[in-house]
This record gives C-alpha cells, sequence and structure tokens, in this order.
C-alpha cells in the first residue's frame, strides 16, 4: 500500500512538473464562447437548437466555439470552472438547472462571462436568459383548441421542469380562453431520450381521444410524432426548436425558441463589452419566442390566426398579459 | 493525438485536473466500489449501489437541511450516518426480500435503483423542494453542511479521504479479523464455511448486505455533502454500474479499487476535457473507456493463463 | 484365451501445464474381458482412459480400436464408436431427469419416448432398471451409477469404461455391479475398470495393468499375479506396500478388538443423543428417536445405504444439524471431515492456512493471528505428511489425497474429544487411505488423546477394520449390530444395512 | 363503460410494448441457459437499433431488420471472443460492451447524420390487421393489429421452447448451463454451444433494437435503449430461465408499463414519478409473491475454465 502512495506522489509531481512546461494560457486574443448542453445535440428541439445558435455564433462572430454534454450537477460546476480557468469569454449553460453552479464558479472567474437559459440568478458576470416560452404556448392552445373535435387534449413531457410546466400551463389557459370546457390530460415520460416511450404514452394519450398533443420531451418526444403520424386522427405540436418538418402532415405548429437569435444577441454584446449581467427577457416582442404553424397544413381558420395575430400584437404593446404568472 | 493529450491533460495535466476533476470524479466511485466489492466478496451481487448511492443523497440531504447552521462538525457527521441509514435502509429492502421470500438480489436491486430514481425526482418537487417550489431541487446545503475541503483551492473534499480510510480499513478487516475472514469463507465457498467453519451464513450474508448499502449510501453523502452542496435528480451518471467494474478490475481487492476508481475517475475527467478542448463528441469517450477496459482485461486474462499453467494442478 | 484387442493404447504421453501426467504409459484392453487398471491417486489412470475416450489428445503415442489405429478428435467421436465412459464424479445434470441425461449428446429432434424405451429396454436386457422419469440429483448414488451405465448401453457402447465405480456403493451394490460387469463380458463386451482398490480389482478382473506415475509397470492376467505383486507395483516402495498389507490383515479380523473393548468399557461418554428426531425443510423424517452415547476410547462404526439417516445422523453428532426434537451432548469442538470435501471441507481457492482458519471461522473473534495459524499450518503439513503443502499454496493444486490428509490433520488438532468422519478415504489412494485410517485408530493410548470417534464409510470392511462397535442406519433408525459368532462372518451387517434383523 | 373502451388499447400497448423486451430478453434466456450472463445485451440492442436505422434508409425495412440483427451479433462476438477465448469475467466484459456499443452508434450517428439527427424519415413497418382474427371482439385487435415482429414473437416462442426441450440441441445447450463436465462427458462441444448462445443472444438482441426504430418509433437517438437490456435480464429472472416463463414476464412487463402509460392518460391527480415507478415495484412484489424454486443455471456467470 505504501508502495501504491508513493508510486501515486511520484507520478503526481512528473506531472505537475511536465504540465507546467506545456501549458499555454489559451488566451491569444480570440473571442471564445462555450455551451454545456443537459442532452445529445442530435434530439431535434432543446440542445440541437442550443448548438445551431453555438454555430451561427462561431459563423457571425468568428468566435472559438466548444461545446460539452453534461450529465450531473456535479460536471455543470467542474465544467464551468474548466471554462473559466481557459480564459472563456462566455459560458453557456442550456438550462434553469445550471444555475446554481453558475453563482458558485461566476465568482472565481471573473473575466468570464456565465449565462444560463432559464434560471433568475445573476451576478456581477453571471445573467440569465428568461424567455417567455409561455406566450407562444398560450397561442398554441388557442390554435389547438381551435382544431380539436373531441374536445380533449393533452400535454406530453419529458420531465417535469419549471419552463415545461409554466408552457403547459400557458398552454391550457390559452386553449380555455376559446374553449373553457375543453380537458386537458397531462403525462410525463420520466426522461428525454426514451423515444418508444414517449410513443406509447402519445398512444395511451390518444386512446383516451386526445386529438391534438403539445409534447416537450425533446429527442423521447420524437416517439410521439412518429405516434400521431401512425395512428393519424391527431395532431400535434412541437417545442423549442421549429419542428414543423419533423411530421409535416400531422404537425399543427411548433412553439420556437430562437435560440440562434437568442444567443447572437448576447454573444454580441459580450463581444464588443457592453454586456451587462442581468437576466434578459426574451419574449414575444424580442421576436426569440414565436408560435409558428406549420405552412405544410392549412386547417387553422382565418378567425383563429386573426385572433392569435391580434393577441400578438398586443402582447408586444403591452396592452395584453397573459391570465396566469409568468415563470422565471 | 489531440484527443489523447486532451485526454491526459484533462486527467493529470495540472494540478487542477488532479485534485478538482480526477479524483473528486474518483471519490463516489471509490466509495461505491468498496461497497460493491464488499457484498461480491460475501458472494452477494449487489448491482443496487446506484440506488443506495441515492437514497444516502436524500438521508444526507435531509439532514443538512434540518440541522441549518449547526456546528460543522456535528452536521458533516449527521450528514455521514443519514447517508450510511439511506444507504442500508435501501439495501435492507432488497436483503429483506432475499431472505424473506428468496427474491435474488441481482433482480431486486435493480429493480430498487429505478424505483430510487423515481423517489428522488418527486422528493426534489416534494418534501425536499426549495422553498419557492419553482425548481426540481432541494435548497442548497448552509455553509456548515458543505464537507471540508482537502486542499487550499482545489475542490477534492473529505468525502475521498473517508474512501482512502475505509478501503483501508477494509483491507485490514479483511485480512487480519475474523469478521472479514468469515464474510471471504463464505462468499468463497458458503458450504465449507457453514459445515467445515460453523458460519452463520445467512445472517452474514444479510450483515454484509446492510454495510454494503450504507457504504453506497456514504457515497450519495459525499456527492451532495462535497459536490452539489443540494439535492438534485440526476445526481448520479451511473456510478453504481462503473462501480462494479472498478471493483471486479481491483479483483475486489479494496486497497486496489482506490487505484481502480482514480483509473476510472481519471478517464472520466481525461474524457470530459476530450469534449471540451478537442471537440470530441460525448459518445467516444465511452469507446475509449470502454476500449481501456476491455485492454486491461485482456491483459490480466493473458497473465492469468499464464499463471495458471504454471500452478497447472498435479492432481488429476 | 486369445481373445483379439478391443482397445490398445500405446507409447502416451500427456501432460497438463508443466506437469507430466503421462509418460509411456500403454494398455491392450482384449475383447469379452474385464480389465482392471490399477494405480494410486496420480498415477494417470483416469488421464489415460480420458485419451481413450477422446476427451484428452495425447502429445504423443497411438491408439488401436480393434485392431485399426484412431484419432478422436471428441468424445463424441468415441462415442460413436462404440466406447462409453462412466466417470468418478457422475457426469449427470442434476436438475434433468434420466432420460433427458441419456438423451444428452444426441441430434436433431429429441424423442424422449423412444429414448425411455430404449431405456426400457436395456434395463430388460440386463438388468439395470432406472425410472426415465426420475430427477438425476434425486436418484441414490447406485442409481445413478446405473444410469450412467445404462447412458454408455443405449448408444451402444461394446467398451464400458468405469473410473473408480466401487468408491459409492454397498458391499451389496458393488457386488452386483460386479456380477453385471462379468455378464456384460460374457456377452461379448470390454470393460476397463479404473481402481485403487486391489482387492476390488483382483475380484472380478481377468486382466489388469498398473500405472505408476504415469507409466505402465505391470501387465498380467490375473491368474498370474498375487495381491501382494501388485501393490508393490502400485507403491514401488516395498516397505510401504508392507505396511499396508499389514493393515488389510488386520481389518480381517474386525471385531477381535472390539469385543475387548466392550467387556472392560468404562470410557467416560463424550457424545450422547437422547431421543433425537430430524425433519428435513420437505417435512421428511430423517432420523427418529436415536438415542446413543459414544464413550471416550470408542471408535463407533456407522454403516447405512443412502438416505437411511447415516448423513443426518453424523451431522447431529458433529454439531453441524440441529434437531427438531431430543438433545444432544457434545463437547465445544468436535472435529468433522465431511464427504464431500470441495463442498464442505474447504474453501478450494484459499490457501492451506486459510482452510486452516476456516475450521474455527464461526466461532473466532477479533483479529486473526495469522503467524500462529501459518505455524499451525506448518505443524499439520509435517505431521500428516501433506506433499506438496505449502502454507500459502492454494488448496486446490494440491491432489485428493493430500487435500485430505490436511482435513483430516485438521480435524484431528480440533476434535480433541471427539472426531467425526464421513467416508474419509473416498477416493484416496493406499498410502493416503492408510494414513487417514491411522488417525481414526489412534483413540486412546500411547501419546495421543483419547477420545470418542465416530466412523461412516460405504466401505464394510474399511468400517469394520476400525470400529469397536457398529451401527446401522436404516429408514431413519439406528440400531446396533452384534457381530456373528464367527467375526469373519458379514450376514449381520448385510442384514442390517436392508433393515432385517 | 370508459374502461372497458379502454381495454383494446391497453391489451394492444401491452403486446407492442412488451415485443422488444421479449426478443431481447428470449436472447439472455438462451445465452444464459448456457451459463453465460450477458451484461452487453443492452450494446446489442442500441447497436440492432442504429444497425437497422442505417440499413433500412438504405435498403428498406427488410435490409434494415437484417442489418440490425447482424450488429447486434457483432458486438456478441466481441463479447464472445473475451468470454469465451480470453476467459475473462463475464460481468466486466458485458458491461464494457453495453459502453462500447453505446459510444459507437453515438458517435457513428453523429458522424454520418450531423448535429440535425435522422428525423422521421425512417421507412417502418406499421401494424398490420390479420384478416379475420383482429375483428375478434376487444382481444382481437389487440393481438393481431400489431406489426409483423409481434407475429414472429408468436412464432418464436412456441418453436424456441420446442428446440429447447425437444431437440438435441437444445438439451445440449441446457446440459452445458447446468453442468458443463456431463456435456463435455456426452461429446458436446462445449464452447461452441456457447459461442452459438452467445451469438443468438445477440441476433435477438439485434433483433430488439430493429423493432424498437423499425416497428415502433421510426428514427434513432443516443441511448435510446433506455435499459432495455438491464430489464430483459430481469425479465428473464422473473420468468424463471424458461422459455414460457420469459415470454409471460416479457408480457409482465409489458403490461405494467402499459398501465403506466394509461394511468397518466387517465387524469389522475398523483405524482408522475409514482406512475414511472410502477411497474418496478410491481416486479418486486411477484417477485416475492410468486413463489417457488429460483432455478439459475448452475454454472451462470461462472469465468470460463474456473471449473
Amino acid at each position: 500500500m505504501v508502495k501504491l502512495l508513493r508510486l501515486f506522489v511520484i507520478i503526481h509531481t512528473v506531472l505537475l512538473a511536465t504540465a507546467c512546461g506545456t501549458k499555454t494560457s489559451g488566451n491569444d486574443g480570440a473571442f471564445r464562447v462555450a455551451l454545456l448542453t443537459p442532452g445529445p445535440i442530435s434530439d431535434q428541439a432543446w440542445n440541437s437548437s442550443a448548438y445551431k445558435g453555438l454555430e451561427r455564433i462561431r459563423d457571425s462572430l468568428g468566435a472559438e466555439i466548444s461545446h460539452i454534454q453534461t450529465k450531473t450537477p456535479a460536471e455543470f460546476e467542474e465544467n464551468f470552472r474548466q471554462y473559466g480557468a481557459k480564459g472563456y469569454d462566455l459560458v453557456i449553460g442550456h438550462g434553469f438547472e445550471f444555475q446554481d453552479a453558475a453563482q458558485r464558479v461566476g465568482p472565481e472567474y471573473p473575466n468570464t462571462i456565465y449565462v444560463t437559459t432559464g434560471g433568475s440568478g445573476t451576478g456581477p458576470n453571471i445573467a440569465a436568459l428568461s424567455f417567455a416560452f409561455d406566450e407562444p404556448s398560450f397561442f398554441a392552445g388557442i390554435a389547438a383548441a381551435s382544431v380539436s373535435q373531441n374536445g380533449v387534449m393533452a400535454v406530453l413531457g419529458g420531465t417535469e421542469l419549471p419552463p415545461v410546466k409554466s408552457s403547459f400551463a400557458a398552454f391550457e389557459a390559452g386553449a380555455r380562453s376559446v374553449r373553457p370546457d375543453i380537458q386537458i390530460l397531462t403525462a410525463f415520460i420520466g426522461n428525454w431520450d426514451d423515444a418508444a416511450a414517449g410513443k406509447e404514452q402519445a398512444l395511451a394519450l390518444m386512446s383516451r381521444r386526445a386529438d391534438v398533443i403539445f409534447q416537450n420531451a425533446d429527442a423521447a418526444g420524437l416517439g410521439a410524432f412518429q405516434a400521431v403520424r401512425e395512428r393519424g386522427k391527431a395532431w400535434i405540436i412541437g417545442a423549442n426548436a421549429d419542428q414543423n418538418q419533423v411530421a409535416p402532415e400531422v404537425t399543427l405548429g411548433s412553439v420556437v425558441i430562437d435560440l440562434p437569435h437568442a444567443f447572437l444577441l448576447v454573444a454580441r454584446e459580450v463581444q464588443d463589452g457592453s454586456f451587462t449581467p442581468r437576466v434578459v427577457h426574451l419574449d414575444t416582442k424580442s421576436d426569440v419566442v414565436r408560435w409558428v404553424p406549420n405552412p405544410s397544413v392549412q386547417v387553422l381558420s382565418k378567425m383563429v390566426t386573426d385572433h392569435i395575430d391580434g393577441l400578438r400584437a398586443q402582447l408586444i404593446a403591452g396592452t395584453f398579459t397573459l391570465p396566469m404568472a409568468s415563470a422565471p | 493525438m489531440d484527443a489523447l493529450a486532451a485526454l491526459w491533460d484533462g486527467a493529470f495535466g495540472s494540478a487542477f485536473a488532479i485534485w478538482s476533476a480526477t479524483l473528486v470524479r474518483a471519490t463516489p466511485l471509490l466509495l461505491l466500489g468498496l461497497a460493491v466489492a464488499l457484498a461480491f466478496r460475501a458472494g452477494l451481487l449487489n448491482i443496487g449501489a446506484e440506488g443506495q448511492l441515492l437514497m444516502g443523497a436524500v438521508g444526507a440531504s435531509a439532514a443538512a437541511l434540518s440541522l441549518g447552521t449547526a456546528p460543522r462538525a456535528i452536521v458533516v457527521l449527521a450528514m455521514l450516518a443519514a447517508g450510511a441509514t439511506g444507504g442500508a435502509l435501501w439495501s435492507g429492502i432488497a436483503a429483506w426480500l432475499k431472505r424473506r421470500f428468496g427474491v435474488l438480489e441481482v433482480i431486486s436491486t435493480i429493480m430498487l435503483n429505478f424505483i430510487a430514481a423515481a423517489l428522488v425526482s418527486w422528493l426534489v418537487r416534494g418534501p425536499l423542494q426549495e422553498p419557492t417550489r419553482i425548481y426540481p431541487q432541494s435548497s442548497t446545503f448552509s455553509a456548515s453542511a458543505h464537507w471540508p475541503f482537502l486542499i487550499p483551492g482545489q475542490r477534492l473534499h473529505l468525502g475521498f479521504a473517508i474512501g482512502v480510510v475505509l478501503a483501508l480499513v477494509l483491507w485490514w478487516w479483511f485480512e487480519r479479523t475474523a469478521g472479514g475472514f468469515r464474510v471471504r469463507a463464505v462468499g468463497a465457498g458458503a458450504r465449507a464455511a457453514a459445515s467445515a467453519g460453523g458460519v452463520d451464513v445467512a445472517s452474514t450474508v444479510m450483515r454484509v448486505f446492510l454495510v454494503s448499502g450504507a457504504i453506497a449510501g456514504i457515497a450519495g453523502a459525499a456527492e451532495v455533502g462535497g459536490v452539489t452542496w443540494a439535492l438534485y435528480e440526476g445526481l448520479s451518471p451511473g456510478y453504481g454500474y462503473t462501480a462494479i467494474a472498478v471493483a471486479l478490475l481491483a479483483r475486489l481487492d479494496p486497497r486496489w479499487i482506490i487505484a481502480t476508481s482514480i483509473f476510472f475517475g481519471a478517464l472520466e475527467a481525461g474524457a470530459a476535457a476530450m469534449q471540451r478542448d478537442a471537440q470530441v463528441p460525448a459518445v467516444v469517450v465511452q469507446i475509449v473507456v470502454a476500449l481501456v477496459v476491455l485492454g486491461v482485461l485482456a491483459v490480466t486474462a493473458l497473465r492469468d493463463k499464464q499463471m495458471a499453467q504454471r500452478l497447472a494442478v498435479d492432481a488429476e | 484365451m486369445t481373445r483379439e484387442a478391443a482397445l490398445v493404447l500405446s507409447g502416451i504421453r500427456h501432460r497438463f501445464g508443466r506437469t507430466l501426467a503421462l509418460d509411456d504409459a500403454s494398455i491392450a484392453v482384449r475383447r469379452g474381458t474385464v480389465h482392471a487398471l490399477l494405480g494410486e491417486n496420480g498415477a494417470g489412470k483416469s488421464t489415460l482412459m480420458r485419451i481413450a475416450f477422446g476427451m484428452l489428445r495425447p502429445e504423443h503415442g497411438t491408439i488401436h480400436l480393434d485392431g485399426d489405429a484412431v484419432a478422436f478428435a471428441s468424445s463424441a467421436e468415441a462415442i460413436a464408436q462404440g466406447i462409453g465412459m462412466v466417470h468418478q464424479h457422475f457426469s449427470l445434470v442434476s436438475t434433468m431427469r434420466a432420460v433427458e441425461n441419456v438423451a444428452l449428446g444426441a441430434r436433431g429432434r429429441l424423442d424422449l419416448a423412444a429414448t425411455a424405451a430404449r431405456m426400457t429396454a436395456v434395463a430388460h436386457a440386463t438388468g439395470l432398471t432406472i425410472d426415465p422419469a426420475a430427477m438425476s440429483g434425486d436418484l441414490s448414488v447406485s442409481a445413478q451409477q446405473r444410469l450412467e451405465i445404462v447412458k454408455a448401453l443405449v448408444r451402444d457402447a461394446r467398451i464400458l469404461i468405469l473410473d473408480e465405480p466401487g468408491a459409492v456403493l454397498t458391499p451389496d451394490e458393488r457386488a452386483e455391479l460386479d456380477r453385471w460387469l462379468r455378464h456384460f463380458a460374457d456377452g461379448g463386451g470390454t470393460v476397463v475398470l479404473i481402481t485403487h482398490k486391489v482387492r476390488e480389482a483382483l475380484a472380478v478382473a481377468d486382466d489388469l495393468t498398473v500405472l505408476r506415475r504415469g507409466r505402465t509397470v505391470l501387465h498380467s492376467a490375473r491368474a498370474d499375479v498375487t495381491e501382494d505383486a501388485v501393490i508393490d507395483a502400485m507403491t514401488g516402495e516395498s516397505d510401504v506396500g508392507a505396511a499396508w498389507r499389514i493393515a488389510r490383515t488386520e481389518s480381517d479380523r474386525p471385531t477381535a478388538g472390539a469385543a475387548a473393548l466392550r467387556s472392560g468399557a468404562t470410557g467416560t461418554p463424550v457424545l450422547a443423543l437422547d431421543h433425537v428426531h430430524v425433519v428435513d425443510e420437505r417435512g421428511v423424517t430423517r432420523l427418529a428417536d436415536v438415542t446413543l452415547t459414544i464413550a471416550r476410547g470408542e471408535v463407533l462404526g456407522v454403516i447405512g445405504v443412502e438416505g437411511a439417516g447415516a448423513r443426518e445422523l453424523l451431522r447431529v453428532l458433529a454439531g453441524r444439524l440441529l434437531p427438531s426434537q431430543g438433545t444432544v451432548t457434545r463437547p465445544a469442538h468436535v472435529g468433522f471431515i465431511p464427504e464431500d470435501r470441495l463442498h464442505d471441507a474447504v474453501v478450494p481457492t484459499f490457501s492451506l492456512t486459510e482452510n486452516l482458519a476456516l475450521a474455527e471461522a464461526g466461532a473466532a473473534r477479533g483479529t486473526l493471528d495469522w503467524r500462529a495459524l501459518v505455524a499451525r499450518t506448518v505443524d499439520v503439513i509435517t505431521a500428516h505428511d501433506v506433499r506438496n503443502g505449502a502454507p500459502e499454496r492454494r488448496i486446490d493444486t494440491l491432489s485428493g489425497g493430500n487435500q485430505q490428509k490436511f482435513v483430516v490433520g485438521r480435524e484431528d488438532r480440533i476434535g480433541l474429544d471427539a472426531l467425526v468422519a464421513e467416508n474419509p478415504t473416498r477416493g484416496l489412494d493406499l498410502r493416503a487411505a492408510h494414513a487417514v485410517l491411522d488417525i481414526v485408530r489412534r483413540t486412546g493410548g500411547g501419546d495421543v488423546p483419547s477420545r470418542a470417534v465416530v466412523f461412516y464409510s460405504t466401505d464394510l470392511d474399511e468400517v469394520l477394520s476400525v470400529a469397536t462397535r457398529v451401527v446401522a442406519c436404516f429408514n431413519g433408525t439406528v440400531r446396533e449390530v452384534r457381530p456373528a459368532e464367527d467375526p469373519a462372518d458379514r450376514t449381520p451387517y448385510a442384514r442390517a444395512l436392508v433393515g432385517a434383523s | 363503460m370508459e374502461l372497458l373502451l379502454l381495454l383494446t388499447p391497453f391489451l394492444e400497448a401491452s403486446l407492442r410494448t412488451a415485443t422488444p423486451l421479449a426478443f431481447a430478453a428470449l436472447g439472455e434466456l438462451v445465452s444464459e441457459r448456457a451459463g453465460v450472463i450477458n451484461l452487453g445485451l443492452e450494446g446489442c440492442i442500441i447497436a440492432g437499433c442504429f444497425g437497422a436505422l442505417l440499413a433500412a434508409g438504405i435498403g428498406g425495412p427488410a435490409i434494415g431488420f437484417a442489418v440490425g440483427v447482424l450488429s447486434g451479433m457483432a458486438i456478441a462476438a466481441v463479447f464472445a471472443i473475451f468470454v469465451l477465448v480470453l476467459r475473462t469475467d463475464q460481468i466486466i466484459a458485458g458491461t464494457a460492451m453495453t459502453l462500447l456499443a453505446l459510444g459507437l452508434t453515438g458517435t457513428l450517428y453523429k458522424v454520418l447524420y450531423g448535429a440535425s439527427g435522422a428525423a422521421l424519415g425512417t421507412p417502418t413497418v406499421g401494424p398490420w390487421a390479420v384478416p379475420g382474427l383482429s375483428a375478434i371482439p376487444v382481444i382481437g385487435p389487440a393481438l393481431f393489429r400489431q406489426s409483423v415482429l409481434t407475429y414472429l414473437l408468436y412464432a418464436a416462442v412456441p418453436t424456441l421452447a420446442w428446440w429447447m426441450h425437444r431437440t438435441g440441441a437444445g438439451l445440449a445447450l441446457r446440459a452445458v448451463g447446468e453442468r458443463r463436465a456431463a456435456a463435455e462427458a456426452a461429446g458436446i462441444d462445449v464452447p461452441r454451444v456457447r459461442w452459438g448462445a452467445i451469438l443468438f443472444a445477440g441476433a435477438f438482441g439485434g433483433l430488439s433494437g430493429a423493432t424498437l426504430v423499425l416497428a415502433q418509433v421510426g428514427t434513432f437517438n443516443e441511448g435510446m435503449s433506455a435499459g432495455r437490456g438491464f430489464i430483459a435480464i430481469a425479465i428473464v429472472v422473473l420468468g424463471r430461465w424458461s422459455v414460457v416463463g420469459t415470454a409471460m414476464a416479457a408480457l409482465v412487463f409489458g403490461a405494467a408499463f402499459a398501465l403506466q402509460y394509461l394511468f397518466q392518460a387517465l387524469d389522475v391527480q398523483l405524482p408522475y414519478q409514482l406512475f414511472i415507478a410502477f411497474p418496478y415495484v410491481l416486479t418486486l412484489v411477484l417477485l416475492a409473491v410468486v413463489r417457488g424454486r429460483t432455478a439459475a443455471p448452475l454454472e451462470l456467470g461462472l469465468r470460463d475454465g474456473t471449473r
């Protein structure tokens, strides 16, 4: 055992010696941006659109970029530190779940700006992007209620996270604003990547006569698209990214966060030094969140689209507020 | 080549890499590896370290949250005790099912892993949720529940020291004490232990199951006390399963588990660096880990073969 | 007698790793004969026959079957050529039915009904009856052996190799087997009987071959050799052979010492059972109302067929099994030598020292003093001549005989007041068996402590050679056997085994 | 009344969910009956998922299934080399294989499909209603309005049971798992049997994955096997190592999951985690209640050459 310990000490010393010699500061003046996602960037939703945002920053601002997929809270912190230590200018944690890590690590690396999407914490170099995702969700609810034949709809989430929860609430409020008696079923898959479970849950909801499903389950949600496509007689609504092309024939529309747009807004400010740490509210007005009806299907009546457009204009003008509290 | 350099740098390339990444990641693997090794040594296939870790984290979080700002020593000790209790309670269910109904622990512990994950998911949205009731997580623990760091300026925390001490104690216990010898005998030959040694096999196995769960629970306590300072869901990326490889690769020798847990910790820390610095996708990292494990397996297998030949039985 | 050679192996060499197991071994078996292949443990008997059966491929040497050179790539080929082998540790799948075991190795569709019919046909022709539907693990040992033979016969085996078949049989069963083998040979079949029991071999064989350390040292017709010559050939040391002969002679006068002891028997009781009942977990009564006292200085011989209750009796006396009813009086430590060494007595992957420590593992507290344990291990190794024994050596690298000597030595120390031995010489060669029986006999007088010994064996000769009195188990009851007027008359024992008085 | 209407969709979902689980579990069963526990099963499933996706995109569903099966076998073959040739520990080797397959498929997926993924563009096999039979009330649509894979399963279960108990090869397989010495003595080539069993498990694992992609989801995503390999291993235990038992246990799991989905759809106001944990709790209860001898093959998990 003693031998083993001694071996470690020796290896350690040698490593430190070599490491100190070869380490470069890494700061050669380039603008460097890093992104942490909680899931794989091939999900065609939350994570994939964030990665597209990162690529947009690279292409538009000539930034040097880095991405890492992280699983646990411990990893959030560790990677925030690593990027800070490497002198990254902007580090984006994609989700409210990164906010505690940002609060802890931020003070240690004052030259790096930490931004989390969702969450509410700020600091000298910590900011949060707050998406008014419930605004377009409300519109989706109106659109959905107008096409529901059975008067039963469903919301299907990966796990119950704050933005998902409030978006579902807004969807329900939107639906009830036009059809107060409509029934809305709620289900969660329990994870974000079991597409087969997503499909089965969607089928179960359809067996309960739900004919519009608003899904927000990333990769697992793809299964819900497949369920509706296969079974027909129902509409599905995409979330986070524009998912209208996933299953164009059965998709009513998507509730979109234009993450590339949002990321670019923030990154540009950071690059030119004008960024002030705050909760950046990105809403309908800033055109970062949108209800995007599927152009390949024409089921929404002009009356409905006009109604939504009217509310949207009022929302931008500040004369209309959603009939429920906004989530952070 | 860049990727491999990044792997090395991320694991051992700097003081930070070693003390704040590699060893921090090695800590849960070390404790869970010990839990698994103890059980396997007694012939008990405890695949449930994952769930036991989660329940240990729940216990320790509950202790930390309810004790508030009591003196640090008291809070940390209470977290240790609560973590161990949480883990032991969870393994106790499998132990009880085994003893009372003869349910194989291989399957019951896997089921309990899934159940524990669901339970944590509910707890952080229910009884243990932070007071604003927005986020699915507990409040951040007060400072007195933060486990002390071992090295100033680095993230390595008390949990690692506990793991190393526990490894040495466990090794000593196996080698030098009657109790440890009994456990080894039960695992290597339960019938002989009962018949030749008069060992009470059933109760030995039950005790081992509880202690194994308790150690795994301590790993959970260390994770929330030393790293995250709050209870989250998704606390473990499958440490409990990796720990099985950690323990087996060390041939269930507690001393070697220190080494193999650091090895796996280094692989994961290095893998993260590969993603960050060389933009190698996360999944490639799994390939690297798998290949390294298979490589080590192949080498030891070949060595075993030679050993076996040298020791060729002189009987027919 | 000029029968042609059915199976000839010549100049066989084979090694396991670095150990040379066979070096220039040969055997020629004539058709229609029973051929005994003799040798001590480790002499290479089983290895040679496994080569004949295609399980191992020799490094050097030739095999001729009915005059044609053959080279089996697997035992499947040997089986196809009409060779059948019954292994010492039976090759039965205990969780399968008898008929499935017989069918094992067949290709294509499995017609169990047809296989069962074949078994019935074999039973008619040979008298070897087995219930095809019986679970193999539930069969008695002798029935399992019958099943093994049936297995071979169903596949039309003309040459039957039996590895130590007598070790697990009662005298009656063994006599029955011998009769059957003779009958098989007379019908044109060929038998190779692997054994280390000279008497067993001489009783039935037409020819014999003796191996010593992987070489053929004697090849002869039965009629041309004496028992002494065979023993000398096997041991290669005439002094050991002589010692063994003395032991055998003693065994011919089994009850002489016993009578003397019993007449003046005043030893203090060491082990006692008072109205003991044992009911197993399935609710079957294994021991019914047993009352028994064993005094210091006594060797209680126990006989009984499988399932008669001897197993439970020994375990109750050794403190390894708690009675369902009744009281047991025994010292704190009773030495126990169980029959199934590799499962019940030692942990194969443990070192000798660890196996020594094992015996006290249940009661030990605190830390273990390994230095003292090593010293005691060395004592056992030297005192009991455990060949190749070293404290740190894994016990499964020793031969079976040496493992057993170690176990006996270990229990000898522990059981200062009482020792219970169950078939302790099973599978051992002459020398090792001799050493084990010596320890059992050492109950009193001289410099060894006087104690109570319980000795069970399936070999009646062996029991009579050491016991001062004998009890027979039958159907859960235990009764003392009164010797006949003529000490050499075995009838009372044979009758007691089947429950006749 | 409304609940009765839900019976058919529930049964239908039970069978559909059970199908991939049953394939994987039957494969594992064969492997375990030969004495090899294959923790690389999860890896075989994900490999089957990916192989199926890739090939179906090029050559249609039939090719997709074939390649899915072959992909599962490829992973199993590597596992077999470690376990049978190098004689390493089965559990470590299996764990490493799962990691390897998860990594390989994820990497290849990224390389071939980029960050945008494969969408739902894969040709799939939908449910096909058996004329006549599917018209039986309630159970008709449940049993006979399934994908062709489920029908394949209907055929596979009795075939496998027959093979295992009525052929020499099946008997040999069981003997190898119970007592390899006995099998050897009977002239059975034990390594060959084990190779066959492991490859069979790989093939069925691959088929399970292909079913997920081509008959159910219509796309791939990283880690979409989602622990089904481990559940399949549990199913084998629950099915007490018999073919019919395993199929039944898979159905029980399928039903438990289907019930879970249905519970959520019933709009019951309970924490959803309760429903998600339900199948696992049910398994524990069943294991405790369904008494009887546990009949693990005696050689299961032993390193090759240790006995």
